[in-house]
């Protein structure tokens, strides 16, 4: 087997040093009972008809272009440009561990500080951990983490109905072994959430809004951080579209003091969801309560700059049973993917792309409009909204897919009471053309 | 040389990105949302190209040469399975498809699911956790689950000593209390010990098996025992179970739920700190339980499957990560029944290690051991060398330094797990290495304490790191 | 542009330091009459339409697996492990420059070293170059090579009818202007050159043979380079497939004076015929007449193991007038990855390989002569065969390539005598089912 | 780190590669035939990647750092263009497809020769040459194929002191003696010059414009009538073609054939010296003349046309480094009118270093420069340092040195390309960096004499390697 490189005679050898008879005696610490006597039962193939498997296996999938996909509820079709893939795969960038010995690491630790900066400046927060492992589990951590910042004495969290459904079902899950409780707070008819309600839950430690929000649409963070603090409350906001804020203004401005979301638009590609990256920054004061792993600058013996894992206090290796945070391998070449990517956009590039990305998808819906569908939210958009379509649109669905266009997905089954209604999405791969086929073939 | 940060290159008006094209009339966005774009450096192609090649060239990875990381399993990263995760038909794959427009992908969870459970003989899987710390955290779930189905409410972990450092955080995030089980002189766990600490009050034990120190947990069948016969659930930390793929079914010896790494049993990059998936396998008891969607099989199409109404939900926003998934699959299509010889030669090579250092270094158990073996730095004790200058000064030599201080339980603890790839000259290597600086601590101690030499930057001030974090640039 | 760093304020300020008042003046030194005045008309795409426009050019060739190519004749499909492309794409590697530099070249140095003795032990030579732009134009040197040897008083090479016709052709190119002659040598009824006529050359310097030759069949190499050798002439020996030597003898071993032929089997894509590899090797004692670059062993100041480019004298640098070789950029990135691939392969892959490849085509062979199709040289063949098939196959021929399976070249256009001869390959990528539906097909 | 030789690694009965599974029976090759297998030595995958992952370690690249090597226009080379050329339908085509199964790759080549004809203004071309060098060959060969044609047998042909190196190699290739003709003291070619060697033996001139002293040959216009006038043919050697695209029409101003480096002007990576592609391009009189097959396009098909009575016939197996067409065609679709602005940033950027070291370093032709400025060191020569010491000092800071002691015209050669792709940041590092060795070479000559200091190997025994070559391992 290429990968393993013993020979017979090392075998012999090591052996013999190592005192056993065979390598089955090497085990001679396994009771008997415990052992497997049989064979695996698994395939076995060489190079090459892995190749031909997993290219058959890849083939059965839907993708861009040769399928137009609609889809973007927390998943983005961005393009990637060819230095991102082709520098990922160094391998010494690949397949280096966590950076636990920073003489040797400097070029994972530098980069992920990078990555932490570029982070907190898209967020317009001061400080950004070096990644969490998706959107929904940030989400999760990010309402432990505020209850922890109110010492535990406020057990309850107010979340968006607008926050992405899956993410709020993980939010749920890792409150069920808790004592901690959470509201949903309902959304209003320009699809953005309602927080009247606010006031009356008692022991509120956080609100959490998304946005934009899982309708596409941009939420009044302003009000709600706002009204979070007025009840002496965090204000938490997600994301799963990064690239708005190369256009609209960042959760920073606007008064949130954690910021958390999906990273994939930076740079990731889509891999059926994963691995993606999960943002996470915040306000200074709250880093010491903060989960995942940290890189700060210090200097080495001779004063040179360098850089290092730091508040490991928080975390496992010191204080066992006291760790706030179980977070070790977390999403670092994708960090260093989305790094990657915001140093090649830049400032100038991010904006010239938000704003194409904007203006398909404004293409899009007015000329879904034009054809008589129906816009329910009106509220401003980016890069998704919701559209209803006529009634018995499911068998017209399922025409377009076999024309290879995805429309979005619809929404029934996360807000029962939006029958008909579909989430579509359009970025800077999807055409004018793929656009006008759509509609055409909406209307038809 | 040296490379500034990001920010301290470029100059406005550059851009490292080919912008696209519009072909459709710009709309302008409200005021109201309308902010600043973010205060990104602008650079070219080749400064961010030449930028990232510079950084790599500061690190030391796998292909670098050998990281003896114990419990961390570096082995080597095939790169046939880099290519299998770039297909477009699976890097393109938007998580949202219709299950006919996925099939691919999901068949290749389900058979995953299906080849993690032969390996670790449980009887199913899930595949969402993104890390190993993950997993672990989806198992006390599922125990507080099925105990709570059970109609149960405890509130204590028994964790040994020898146990991984992430399970405490893992259980008290689940509103376990940790209580601590001392491992025995011979460096495992005694079934007395487990009898004494286990009650009604008590969900079950965490157990890394193979232990921290590299030993087999040889009471486990009798430690599950106890364990089941007062009610409570035997979670496997598999760390480590590159030490008995083929060796040992965790199913049949007592264990009721096991997370994987396939970052490091499964060979998949450990990306300087992820992503990598830390599936749980658990038995027919705990499989009501799994997270949602589940990957099943009907007819001959594939689906996901929501309708599970016990399910703890979802530790994801989709199926975890997918792209690690593919690579771990790739690994364990690629070696079949070799899987088995992959962990007798891990062993083999850790036991080689063991014998041949220890005339040099103080072993403080002495026994056969699994896939790694622990070590201290007391016989430098005398000449004032610590574990870190040894370590320090192996980079000096071209090896990344083994773990070290780790597990707690052993002091001054040098933790080497060679694992499956190393080839035996390397570890002759290795092991000449470790001997020449066991030789420099005694000769030429200073060497030690100023290494590495001959790295980007010397020792760096962690302490100062900590105490005054400068964490944004 | 994004490979173009310079700002609008970097252009102002580096004009004037260069003393010019804009971009224009910096070519104020070319006359009025040379500048062009217009735009260069020519089409101009972001990365995203490069990609697409790209895809689909790439998409209107036949290539395996989607279509059975039963092709060789000089281009070779074999597997290539992903580790060579990986490798080979570090841009330390790819991008750097020949490496005048030693001292920031002991990368490209040490690995061309390597690749010249792994070379030379798959040829049985005792010294081989780094490179030659391919098989063909290595085969015109060699025989310029031999006549340089010879001190140019003899002006007559032999060149064998079974070497690559297209090989032929260069050398042809490569004579067209000196006086040298070139005598083709006709071929026997097993497939095999006819050496008979030798004697009667007045002047030979050398005689060419390809073995394996363009029919597949293995010559008899002793007995070219005995006679040559008793008419005082070199024997050169080229090959197309060197996969073969993993299971037949090496014409060094056989008596060549000069080897050279088409590396492109040992790990190089097939590319539409390039860039593939010259492999070049002779006897040690005819290195100073050896074109192209060498690279040499010696140690540095302290005495420590490097490499350096060597025996530049016979090379443009130094005496211009007096060069033997204009070859500057050679192969180096080919050669690196053949290195790559031996390097993969080892002994004993090579072996095993190469008779995996012996066992198909024999397989394939057998199963069309089964199949009542004519075997028309019996002789031992590696890799690929002559078939003539029933009169009129050209239309078969057109059939089966809409199947997406390609038969093999038809022989006639290079040899007008062998019509419905068609010549045949099948590699380890040719699966037994593949040979069986060709023959089903080839029957029917 | 130290790497040995191949040979000195490995150990019999490893193996790097995945040998395919044969599903066939076993034929046995005649014994008069079989042949021991070569003594390659056996790796294991992960000795192979590591073996060359440290072989990259020692080489400087363009994605390293600044690479200012004299016309050999070391500008970076885009990712993207890899990409395509990996694209399978190119890799994997096989070069004796019937031309309806290669409809991609002859457009690619067809579309090829018509923007290289449009960037040079000439009027047809062959991309067969697989390197600089064989496009001169090949030059020479259709000069030699006209004037054959014309009935003419010359004997001669003029190169300029200024020209490229294999010039004269490639004319004596064809049976020309080369006819050295010297550049006038402001660093070209005089009309006069060339009237008094031109003759009716002499097949023409091999010009190289800009020329080796990054000059523009400013009497180009009338060398060329005087050449045509007695019956020659003008050659251009294209490789610093990179000063000019979008500026000079090479057709317009009496070049009959001009090759073209793609590895240097269209941004294909040099690959530690190759390989490369020379197309060359012609007037209408050369056309008839151009190797076979070429790429021509009927209706909307395209097909490969042998039918050429004059061609000189074929100089490659097949079409030439076609995976290199595939990076150059991408790279002219990527830039488009920008292959201009490049040309304008080179020569900006050339200037800029010329007007900031010609202070501490000597310049021989002081006056404006194209895409290249050629220094001496001649300032240097009290402190008895020599260009190859300032130069090998360069390696210290971070930079490929210059190419050096060429052209030969120039005693002490600095010949200095910064080309379109680096920014003045990366310059005005450069220029600094010299301006320090400049200070040090009459300060602390040792620092030069003892350069490189940081690289691999200090300064290696070239005379030693010639004289007793050690070529095979």
């Amino acid at each position: 087997m290429r990968y393993l490189p013993h020979t017979s005679e090392d075998i012999a050898e090591m052996l013999k040093v190592a005192g056993a008879a065979d390598l089955d005696d090497l085990f001679s610490s396994i009771p008997d009972d415990c052992r497997f006597k049989g064979e695996l039962n698994l395939p076995e193939m060489t190079e090459w008809e892995l190749n031909s498997h997993m290219a058959d296996l890849a083939s059965q999938t839907a993708v861009m272009p040769e399928y137009k996909v609609f889809i973007g509820a927390g998943s983005y079709n961005h393009y990637i440009p060819a230095t991102i893939p082709y520098l990922i795969n160094r391998s010494e960038i690949s397949t280096a561990y966590t950076p636990y010995q920073p003489e040797i690491s400097q070029g994972t630790l530098q980069t992920i500080f990078e990555y932490q900066t570029l982070t907190a400046r898209l967020l317009g927060m001061e400080t950004a951990n070096a990644s969490m492992y998706d959107g929904a589990s940030a989400l999760a951590e990010a309402l432990l983490m505020a209850i922890r910042i109110e010492k535990g004495k406020k057990k309850t969290v107010a979340v968006s109905s607008l926050v992405h459904p899956m993410y709020r079902k993980a939010v749920e899950t890792y409150f069920t072994p808790t004592d901690f409780k959470i509201v949903e707070l309902p959304y209003l008819a320009d699809g953005t959430t309602d927080i009247s309600g606010l006031e009356k839950i008692g022991d509120l430690a956080a609100v959490a809004v998304q946005s934009p929000n899982f309708f596409g649409c941009i939420e009044n963070i302003k009000s709600a951080s706002d009204k979070a603090h007025n009840l002496n409350a965090l204000c938490v906001t997600c994301f799963t579209e990064p690239l708005a804020f190369g256009l609209i203004k960042n959760p920073g401005s606007q008064g949130a003091d954690i910021v958390c979301g999906e990273g994939q638009s930076m740079g990731i590609p889509q891999s059926f969801g994963g691995p993606g990256l999960g943002m996470f920054a915040s306000l200074n004061k709250y880093v010491r309560s903060m989960p995942g792993r940290l890189i700060g600058q210090t200097t080495d013996l001779d004063g040179k700059r360098g850089f290092v894992l730091t508040l490991a206090t928080r975390e496992q290796h010191i204080r066992r049973e006291k760790a706030t945070s179980n977070i070790c391998s977390n999403q670092g070449l994708c960090a260093t993917m989305s790094a990657m990517y915001m140093a090649s956009i830049g400032q100038t590039g991010i904006r010239q792309l938000a704003q194409i990305n904007h203006d398909k998808t404004e293409y899009l819906k007015s000329e879904l409009e034009k054809a008589g569908m129906q816009i329910p939210f009106k509220r401003a958009v980016f890069n998704e909204f919701v559209v209803k379509f006529p009634q018995g649109f499911e068998t017209k669905y399922k025409e377009l897919i076999k024309n290879k266009i995805v429309p979005g997905i619809p929404l029934e089954s996360y807000y029962p009471d939006l029958k008909d209604h579909y989430l579509l999405c359009a970025t800077e791969t999807i055409s004018k053309s793929d656009m006008d086929e759509l509609v055409k073939e909406v209307k038809s | 040389m040296n490379e500034p940060l990001l920010w301290e290159k470029g100059k406005k008006g550059r851009c490292g990105i080919s912008i696209p094209k519009s072909d459709v009339k710009s709309s302008s966005m409200d005021k109201e949302f309308l902010g600043d774009p973010p205060d990104f450096p602008d650079l070219s192609e080749v400064d961010v190209v030449r930028h990232y090649t510079r950084m790599s060239q500061w690190n030391f990875g796998v292909d670098t040469g050998m990281y003896p990381l114990g419990s961390c399993t570096m082995k080597y990263n095939p790169k046939i399975n880099e290519k299998q995760a770039a297909l477009p038909g699976f890097a393109g794959a938007h998580p949202m498809l219709p299950p006919e427009l996925s099939q691919g992908t999901l068949k290749l969870m389900y058979d995953l699911e299906k080849y993690l459970c032969e390996i670790t003989g449980m009887n199913a899987a899930t595949l969402q956790p993104a890390a190993g710390a993950h997993g672990e955290l989806t198992a006390m779930l599922l125990f507080h689950a099925c105990l709570k189905k059970r109609g149960q409410k405890r509130n204590k972990i028994l964790i040994p000593d020898t146990a991984h450092g992430t399970n405490p955080a893992s259980a008290s995030l689940c509103g376990f209390k940790s209580i601590p089980a001392a491992s025995n002189e011979q460096g495992v766990l005694s079934p007395e010990t487990v009898a004494t600490l286990m009650d009604e009050d008590t969900a079950g034990i965490m157990v890394t098996n193979p232990n921290t120190l590299g030993l087999f947990e040889e009471n486990i069948k009798k430690i599950a025992e106890i364990v089941h016969n007062k009610g409570g659930l035997v979670y496997c930390d598999g760390a480590n179970l590159n030490a008995v793929m083929g060796i040992v079914k965790m199913g049949s010896i007592g264990i009721d739920a096991i997370h994987l790494n396939l970052h490091k049993t499964f060979s998949t990059p450990h990306g300087g700190g992820g992503p990598g998936a830390g599936p749980v396998c658990v038995t027919k008891e705990l499989e009501p339980f799994l997270p949602v969607p589940r990957a099943v099989k009907k007819g001959d199409a594939y689906e996901l499957k929501y309708d599970y109404p016990d399910t703890i939900g979802r530790i994801h926003a989709f199926y975890g990560n997918f792209g690690i998934l593919i690579r771990a699959y790739s690994y364990i299509l690629s070696m079949g029944k070799n899987l088995k010889t992959a962990s007798q030669y891990a062993v083999l090579s850790a036991n080689y290690i063991k014998q041949q250092l220890k005339p040099v270094l103080h072993l403080p158990y002495d026994r056969p051991c699994m896939h790694e073996c622990v070590f201290t730095d007391k016989f430098q004790e005398p000449y004032k060398i610590t574990t870190l200058d040894m370590v320090k000064r192996l980079m000096d030599y071209g090896f990344h330094p083994p773990t070290i201080y780790f597990p707690l339980v052993v002091s001054g603890a040098i933790m080497i797990e060679p694992t499956d790839t190393e080839s035996k000259e390397n570890i002759d290597e290795f092991i000449q290495a470790f001997k020449n600086i066991v030789k420099e601590a005694c000769e030429t101690p200073e060497l030690l304490k100023n290494a590495p030499s001959i790295t980007k930057v010397r020792r760096l001030d962690e302490a100062a790191a900590a105490r005054k974090p400068c964490l944004c640039g």
